[in-house]
C-alpha cells in the first residue's frame, strides 16, 4: 500500500520538481555566465507553448515511440519508487530510452540518426556503471530490492565510495549535459545541430522535456539511496550533486564520443569494478 | 605597388610563367579580372618575402579560352570559377569546375562575356533585384 | 589540474551581478558621441538638396520647390555623411536610435 | 559501411554563414566535403561603377562586419595611394588604434564562436562579455560599434581627444586583465585541448602552397603578418608575426589568443606616440592609375585592386578577403577528419562568406 503510494506520488510530484529543477538549472548556468537568465518558471512556459504547437513530422509513427519513451521513463522512476528490484529497474530505463533512439531512427534524418547512433554508445558507456553501482548496493544490503537498500542502516556511500564516483560520472552521461551532450545538447549548436531530438516538435518535443523532467527526478532518487539512513544529509547529498552536474556543465567542452566512451569504462572498471572487488575480499561483517 | 612590377606577358607565355614563380616558391596571392573596352584583362598576383610580382594576361572579346593554372597552384580554382562566373570568360583545365554555380547571381555574368552573346533571357527578377531605384542623381 | 580551468571564473560570476541589462525595460544608456538617429532642424535648411546627393543609400529625398524634407529610416546608415556635407548645419546625429520602424515610409517634414 | 550525407549549411546553428559543405560520413568519418558557395553575392564590386570614390568608402566598409574597419583603412589607403594623398600622421596614428581594436573585437568574437562550437557555452558567453567592453570603447571614440565608418580618403572623421586617452588606457587594462583569464582556459583547459590538439593538421608548406593567409599561415610557421609592410603607423612600430608550429587548431586558436595581447600593446604604444595635429586633409580630383593593396585583417591579408581612369567612378574594384585565401585549405584538411572536428576545422579559418563573397 505504502509502496504504490510512493510510485502515485512520484507520478504527480515527479514533473513539478524536475520542472522547477530544470528552471534553477537555467538559472543558476545563466548567473555563471554572467547573465541573468529566464524566470524559474520558464521550462514549464515552454512545455505549455509546445503543447500547442503544431505538430510536424517527418513519420507519424515517430511520436508513438516518444510517448513509449515518456511511459517507459514514468514506469521505470515509479518501479524505483515503489521500492521494487533495482536490476528490474536498470532495465526499465534501457528500455526507455531505447524507444527515444527507434523513435530518432524513425525520423530518418541524417542529424537525429547519427544522433541515435552516439545516443547508443552513450549507453553502451554508462551501463555498465549503472549495472555496477546495483551489484554493489546488493553486496552491502544483501538485496536488490529499492525499500531494502532505503531502509539499510548504514550509510552505504561509506562502503561504496568508488561506486558513488563512478555513479556521478554515469550521471552525467545520463543527463546529457556539457561534456556528454553529444547526442543531443540544450542548446542546437553543435554539428548535428540538435542531434536526437532535431526531428521532434510540438506535443513530442513537450513529452521528451517532460520525460526528462522525470528522469532528473528519479537519478537523484538513486542518489538518495546512497546516503539513505540519514535523510537530511541525503536531501543535501542530492542538492550538492545536481550543482555539481551544473558546475560541469559550464567548465567542460563536449568531448568526443570515443573519449566519452573509453573514459566512462576507465572510471566504470577502476572505480566501480574496484569497489565491487575490493568488497567481495572483505569478510563479511 | 610600382605599375613596373607588372609583367604582361602574351597568353601562350602564362603557364610558364606561373610556372616559373611556382618553381621560386612563390605564393598566389590573388587573381583578379577586370573589363576594359577591349576585353579581359587577368592578373594573377604572387607574393614571395611580402614582395608582390604580378603576371597579367589580355583576353580579347571574342571567345578566347583561358588555361587554368590550377594544375600549378591549387588554390587558383576558386579564384578562376569566379572569373568564369562573373566575367563570362571560359576557362580550360580547371581541377574542380563549378560550371557557372560557384556563384548564383541573378544577372548572369555581371560584368559582361568574353563569349559570343548568347545569354539565357533573363528572368523578370533580374531587374527587380537590382533594387528600388535610388532618389540620388 | 587540467580540467575545471573555468570553474573560478564561473563560480566568481555566479556570485557577480551580471553586467548585461534587460533592454526593452531599461533603457540603453546612451554613450555621448554615438552615431545614431539623424536629425533634421528646418530653420536654417536651404533644400540644396546636397544631402540627398550624396547620402550613399539614397534614404534622403529633399523637395526644393515644396520644401520638403524626408527620410527613410529604414535606409537610413547613420553615417553621417549628409552631417558632414550640410552647408547649413541643419543636420546632426542624435546619441540615441530611432524607434522601430516596420515598413519602408518616408518620414516628411 | 554505411554512408550518409550530413549537409552542413547553409543555415546551420554552428556556422551562421551562408556556406554548405555536403558532408559523406562513414560512421564518424569524414571521407568528403563538397563545398557550395556564392548564396549571397551581392556584387559589390560591381556598384563601383555606381558609386563615385568617396561613396564607395561605404560600401567598402560594409563588405565585412567584423573586419569592417580595416576594409575601410585599406580602401582608403589604396585611393590615397592612387592620388598621391599623404595622409597626416595623427590621421595614420588614429586609423591604427582602430584597426587594432577591430582586430581585438574580431578575434574574441571567433574565440566565442570556436567555445561554442565545442559545446563551451559558458566560455563563449564569457568571451563576448569581454568582446562588449571592446565595443563600447568603439563606440565611444567612433559612434559606432561594428561599422566605425571613421575612415575617408584623405584622413579620418573624428578626433580622439587627449583628455579621453587615459580613460581608455586604463579600460584596456582591465579587458586585457579579463581577457587573461579567458584565453587562459583556451590554452590550458585539457576538455578543450581535446578538442583542438592534433585536429586539422596542416603542415607548413601545405599551407603556403595553397595560398593560406592570416592566422592560418602563421599557426603553421610561417613568419607572414602584412603588418610588418609597414603601412600606417606600423612603420614606427614594429610588430613581431606570431607563431605557432604545430598547424593543428590549437596552435591557431592560440595564435589569435597572442594576438589580442599584441594588439593592446601596440594600442599603447600608438597612444604613447600619437602626434598632434590635422586629422585630414582635403582631396581634390578623381584617382588614376592602378594599385594593389595589401593590409592584415584580423583574418589574415586582405588584397585590394584598384583601377581607376581619372573619372569619379573606379573603373574596377577588387577585394580579395582573407577568408576566400583560406577556402581551399580548409577543403584539403576535412577529409578524414571526425565529424566532430568539422565545426573546429571550419572555425579555425575564420570564415566570413559574406566578405568572400562581397
Amino acid at each position: 500500500m505504502k509502496a504504490s503510494l510512493h510510485a502515485i506520488l512520484y507520478l504527480l510530484a515527479a514533473p513539478l520538481i524536475g520542472g522547477l529543477l530544470a528552471g534553477w538549472d537555467r538559472r543558476i548556468s545563466a548567473r555563471m555566465q554572467s547573465r541573468p537568465g529566464p524566470p524559474v518558471l520558464q521550462p514549464f512556459y515552454d512545455v505549455l507553448k509546445l503543447l500547442r504547437k503544431e505538430n510536424v513530422v517527418v513519420r507519424r509513427s515517430q511520436n508513438f515511440y516518444i510517448l513509449f519513451f515518456l511511459l517507459f521513463v514514468m514506469f521505470t522512476g515509479a518501479l524505483f519508487f515503489a521500492g521494487a528490484d533495482l536490476l528490474l529497474v536498470v532495465f526499465a530505463l534501457t528500455a526507455a530510452a531505447i524507444f527515444l533512439v527507434l523513435g530518432a531512427y524513425k525520423a530518418s534524418s541524417p542529424y537525429s540518426s547519427v544522433g541515435a547512433q552516439r545516443e547508443l554508445i552513450q549507453m553502451m558507456a554508462y551501463e555498465p556503471m549503472v549495472l555496477l553501482t546495483a551489484i554493489g548496493m546488493y553486496m552491502v544490503t544483501k538485496s536488490f530490492q529499492v525499500q531494502d537498500i532505503a531502509a539499510h542502516p548504514t550509510l552505504l556511500v561509506l562502503a561504496l565510495p568508488g561506486v558513488f564516483l563512478g555513479f556521478l560520472y554515469a550521471l552525467e552521461i545520463k543527463f546529457r549535459k556539457s561534456p556528454f551532450d553529444l547526442s543531443s545538447s540544450h542548446h542546437a549548436h553543435q554539428e548535428l545541430v540538435r542531434g536526437i531530438t532535431t526531428e521532434f516538435s510540438g506535443r513530442a518535443l513537450a513529452m521528451i522535456e517532460i520525460a526528462h523532467w522525470y528522469e532528473t527526478v528519479f537519478l537523484l532518487g538513486w542518489v538518495y539511496l546512497f546516503f539513505a539512513s540519514i535523510p537530511v544529509l541525503a536531501l543535501a547529498a542530492c542538492l550538492l550533486v545536481f550543482l555539481l552536474v551544473i558546475l560541469t556543465d559550464n567548465v567542460f567542452a563536449r568531448l568526443k564520443w570515443q573519449m566519452a566512451l573509453r573514459s566512462a569504462w576507465v572510471v566504470a572498471i577502476v572505480l566501480g569494478f574496484g569497489n565491487v572487488l575490493v568488497l567481495s575480499l572483505l569478510p563479511p561483517p | 605597388m610600382s605599375p613596373d612590377a607588372i609583367d604582361i606577358v602574351p597568353l601562350e607565355a602564362l603557364l610558364e610563367r606561373v610556372k616559373e614563380k611556382r618553381d621560386r616558391g612563390c605564393r598566389l596571392v590573388q587573381i583578379s579580372a577586370a573589363r576594359l573596352p577591349e576585353g579581359v584583362e587577368v592578373t594573377y598576383s604572387f607574393d614571395l618575402k611580402n614582395r608582390l610580382s604580378n603576371v597579367r594576361v589580355l583576353l580579347p572579346d571574342d571567345g578566347t579560352r583561358l588555361p587554368s593554372i590550377s594544375a600549378i597552384f591549387g588554390c587558383a580554382v576558386l579564384y578562376e570559377n569566379e572569373i568564369q562566373d562573373l566575367f563570362g570568360v571560359g576557362i580550360d583545365g580547371l581541377a574542380l569546375d563549378f560550371k557557372g554555380k560557384f556563384y548564383r547571381t541573378t544577372v548572369r555574368f555581371p560584368f559582361g562575356s568574353t563569349k559570343a552573346p548568347a545569354p539565357p533571357p533573363a528572368p523578370p527578377a533580374a531587374t527587380a533585384a537590382a533594387g528600388p531605384p535610388q532618389n540620388t542623381n | 589540474m587540467g580540467y575545471f580551468q573555468m570553474s573560478r571564473l564561473a563560480l566568481k560570476w555566479a556570485l557577480t551581478k551580471p553586467p548585461t541589462s534587460r533592454y526593452p525595460f531599461e533603457p540603453r544608456k546612451v554613450i555621448p558621441g554615438s552615431r545614431g538617429r539623424l536629425v533634421f532642424t528646418k530653420d536654417n535648411c536651404v533644400y540644396c538638396t546636397v544631402c540627398a546627393k550624396r547620402c550613399p543609400t539614397g534614404a534622403l529625398l529633399v523637395h526644393r520647390a515644396e520644401k520638403k524634407w524626408a527620410i527613410d529610416r529604414l535606409r537610413c546608415i547613420s553615417c553621417g555623411y549628409c552631417v558632414e556635407v550640410c552647408p547649413k548645419k541643419s543636420l546632426e546625429l542624435a546619441g540615441d536610435h530611432a524607434a522601430p520602424v516596420a515598413a519602408r515610409a518616408r518620414e516628411f517634414t | 559501411m554505411a554512408r550518409t550525407v550530413i549537409p552542413f549549411g547553409p543555415q546551420h546553428p554552428v556556422l551562421p554563414e551562408p556556406v554548405h559543405l555536403d558532408l559523406v560520413i562513414e560512421d564518424e568519418k569524414v571521407v568528403e566535403a563538397r563545398p557550395s558557395i556564392g548564396f549571397i553575392h551581392r556584387g559589390l564590386e560591381k556598384l563601383a561603377e555606381k558609386k563615385d570614390y568617396n561613396e564607395f568608402l561605404f560600401v567598402a566598409e560594409r563588405i565585412c562586419g567584423i573586419c569592417s574597419a580595416i576594409h575601410g583603412q585599406t580602401y582608403c589607403q589604396a585611393v590615397e595611394t592612387l592620388m598621391n594623398v599623404s595622409v597626416p600622421p595623427r590621421a595614420v596614428y588614429l586609423r591604427t588604434i582602430w584597426g587594432e581594436l577591430s582586430r581585438i573585437h574580431s578575434h574574441l568574437l571567433w574565440l566565442g564562436l570556436m567555445a561554442d562550437g565545442m559545446g563551451f557555452e559558458n566560455l563563449f558567453m564569457h568571451s563576448w562579455r569581454i568582446r562588449e567592453r571592446v565595443l563600447n570603447i568603439i563606440e565611444a571614440t567612433t559612434g559606432a560599434r561594428v561599422i566605425f565608418g571613421v575612415c575617408k580618403v584623405g584622413g579620418v572623421r573624428r578626433d580622439i581627444e587627449p583628455d579621453a586617452i587615459p580613460g581608455i588606457l586604463a579600460e584596456l587594462d582591465s579587458i586585457e586583465k579579463d581577457m587573461r583569464d579567458v584565453t587562459k582556459v583556451f590554452l590550458n583547459d585539457k576538455s578543450v585541448k581535446a578538442r583542438l590538439c592534433g585536429v586539422g593538421v596542416v603542415s607548413k608548406q601545405e599551407a603556403w602552397d595553397l595560398g593560406a593567409v592570416g592566422p592560418m599561415l602563421r599557426a603553421s610557421g610561417v613568419a607572414q603578418d602584412m603588418r610588418t609592410l609597414g603601412y600606417a603607423a606600423f612603420s614606427d612600430i614594429p610588430v613581431v608575426p606570431i607563431t605557432r608550429t604545430e598547424g593543428d587548431c590549437y596552435a591557431r586558436c592560440a595564435v589569435r589568443c597572442e594576438e589580442l595581447f599584441q594588439s593592446v600593446e601596440i594600442i599603447r604604444q600608438a597612444f604613447n606616440r600619437i602626434p598632434p595635429g590635422e586629422i585630414a586633409i582635403k582631396v581634390t580630383g578623381n584617382p588614376a592609375g592602378e594599385t594593389i593593396t595589401r593590409t592584415e585583417q584580423p583574418r589574415g591579408e586582405v588584397v585590394y585592386h584598384l583601377k581607376a581612369n581619372g573619372t569619379k567612378h573606379l573603373q574596377r574594384f577588387r577585394v580579395r578577403t582573407p577568408t576566400f585565401a583560406n577556402l581551399p585549405v580548409m577543403l584539403k584538411i576535412l577529409p578524414g577528419c571526425d565529424l566532430a572536428d568539422v565545426p573546429m576545422i571550419v572555425l579555425t579559418i575564420d570564415p566570413c562568406i559574406s566578405c568572400t563573397e562581397r
